[in-house]
């Protein structure tokens, strides 16, 4: 995942890893999709996507200590099709990332959404871990209208970077 | 910081009304999941969550949900949600929930089943 | 303006200097402001602060270009009071600090206006230049509530850090 | 990256009411400065400016409207300010331009004037 070719991060942000500011990430997050084309409901598909990703690293990567360092790198890309591409990086536990996998809805029980609920509402969320530690998440999305559900099935999937 | 979730407790018609407001998550869902235990463990046998003040929810309140319908199943009580927004009933659709959980649109209709 | 007992930055911002970004920035301030105890009012100005410094780095430190580099450091300290600090960095042009000081509002014309409603929302507002280009401005906010437009002037100026 | 500020334009009671809608800040200001500027040119004798709409104001916005209120004043046009939030409102205060612009607290008594 080279970087070489990228536009320079139109806003690059480092926090701690406290619960207390997803709400701010998610406003950020949330304005900026809107100036950028994003209906209400992709905005805030967005958001989620990054809300449900950082309260990952949060609970998994840095086992809820509040001191951890999580860096989100967000580009507005053009190219081939406008497009979000959001970075998120930590310095936590790893995991291999053919572990992470969505599990089966139909058991009902709490916890278990977070990766479904990301790879659901974005283009792309492809997971590698860091050297030495961590994690990096890449989302992308682009702005477009699609069906509820079945977005994943149309035809556009084949133009679409998905790699689940 | 205050993390804290305003919710509202209520009880109409045999049931409890539970009525929390703003963002539901991560650093909130603790707040909703001990409030909700509280009046389960009271021994209630009709509780509505009623959502309209609820802007936002993330998969941690949506596990806080799943886990209070498990102990309502186990009490033999009903839970029922009413009142969710867009944003909010898009994430139980998202996660399949939305055919699992008792779901109304408002809190007349919750109260009227 | 040492950093050595300062705690960790519980955000830490890069972005460029596009106008479109302010809006996104105003968003995380005003919700971040909402969780640490301010005030509709008290966040709305913290907000409005930070779009006029912005502002002034967009036009003035890089003459409207797009392509410059903007750093925004929040910490949320303790010590003594609950205070917001903000620091914005650039590495655009610089003016001695003794130089910008707000105009006198007596005279009716647009412009000019920026600093003033930065030093007037806020409890510090200190500029300084950067080694080796661009400036550095810090501002401070505590939350509590004043009377509108004299809180220059009451008792508790004494305890304010404000150098105006 | 849309930046732009969605503005209704309007006559009624021999008044041109121009009405923004969003955040006029440094990235929305130049839109609303280009209309004013057309508004103005095209000698307007009275011009109502409806800021019910506008959420948030900046020191750009503001030099916006001096700027049209000198316009106003070379050209013997009234300018009136309506229906300002109280967070815009706070600018204006802040800049001690409210007791130098005409301000109503709504369209109607704007018009009626
Ligand atoms: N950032 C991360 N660091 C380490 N492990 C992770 C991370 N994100 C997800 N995981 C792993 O993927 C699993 C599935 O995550 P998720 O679908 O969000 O459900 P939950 O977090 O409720 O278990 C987690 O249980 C965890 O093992
Ligand atoms: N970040 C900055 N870099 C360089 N000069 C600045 C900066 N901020 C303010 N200034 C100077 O201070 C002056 C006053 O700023 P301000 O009160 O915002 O009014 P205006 O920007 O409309 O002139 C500016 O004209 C400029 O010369």
């Amino acid at each position: 995942m080279s970087e070489q070719h990228d536009p320079p991060p139109t806003i690059r942000l480092e926090l701690l890893s406290r619960p207390d500011l997803l709400a701010p990430v998610r406003a950020m997050i949330v304005s900026l999709a809107e100036r950028f084309g994003f209906d209400d409901i992709e905005s805030g598909h967005l958001a989620l996507a990054v809300d449900e990703a950082l309260a990952n690293v949060i609970r998994h990567g840095y086992e809820s200590r509040p001191d951890g360092r999580i860096w989100l790198t967000i580009r507005l890309l053009d190219d081939p099709a406008p497009t979000f591409r959001i970075e998120i990086e930590d310095e936590g536990r790893q995991i291999d990332p053919s572990q992470i996998n969505p599990r089966d809805l139909d058991e009902i029980r709490p916890g278990g959404l977070g990766v479904h609920i990301m790879r659901e509402v974005t283009d792309a969320c492809d997971f590698e871990t860091r050297s030495p530690r961590g994690m990096r998440l890449v989302l992308e999305k682009m702005p477009r209208r699609r069906p509820p559900h079945d977005h994943r099935d149309a035809d556009e999937t084949s133009s679409s970077p998905n790699r689940t | 910081m205050p993390s804290d979730l305003p919710i509202d407790i209520e009880t109409r018609d045999g049931a409890t009304i539970v009525r929390p407001s703003g963002e539901v998550d991560l650093a909130r869902s603790p707040t909703l999941r001990t409030t909700l235990g509280e009046v389960i463990g009271d021994g209630v046998s009709r509780l509505v969550l009623d959502l309209s003040q609820v802007d936002y929810m993330d998969s941690s309140g949506v596990a806080t949900l799943v886990e209070a319908l498990q102990q309502c199943r186990t009490r033999q009580a009903t839970l029922v949600l009413s009142g969710l927004q867009d944003r909010v009933r898009s994430v139980f659709e998202i996660a399949k929930l939305d055919a699992v959980f008792t779901i109304r649109p408002d809190l007349d209709a919750a109260l009227g089943d």
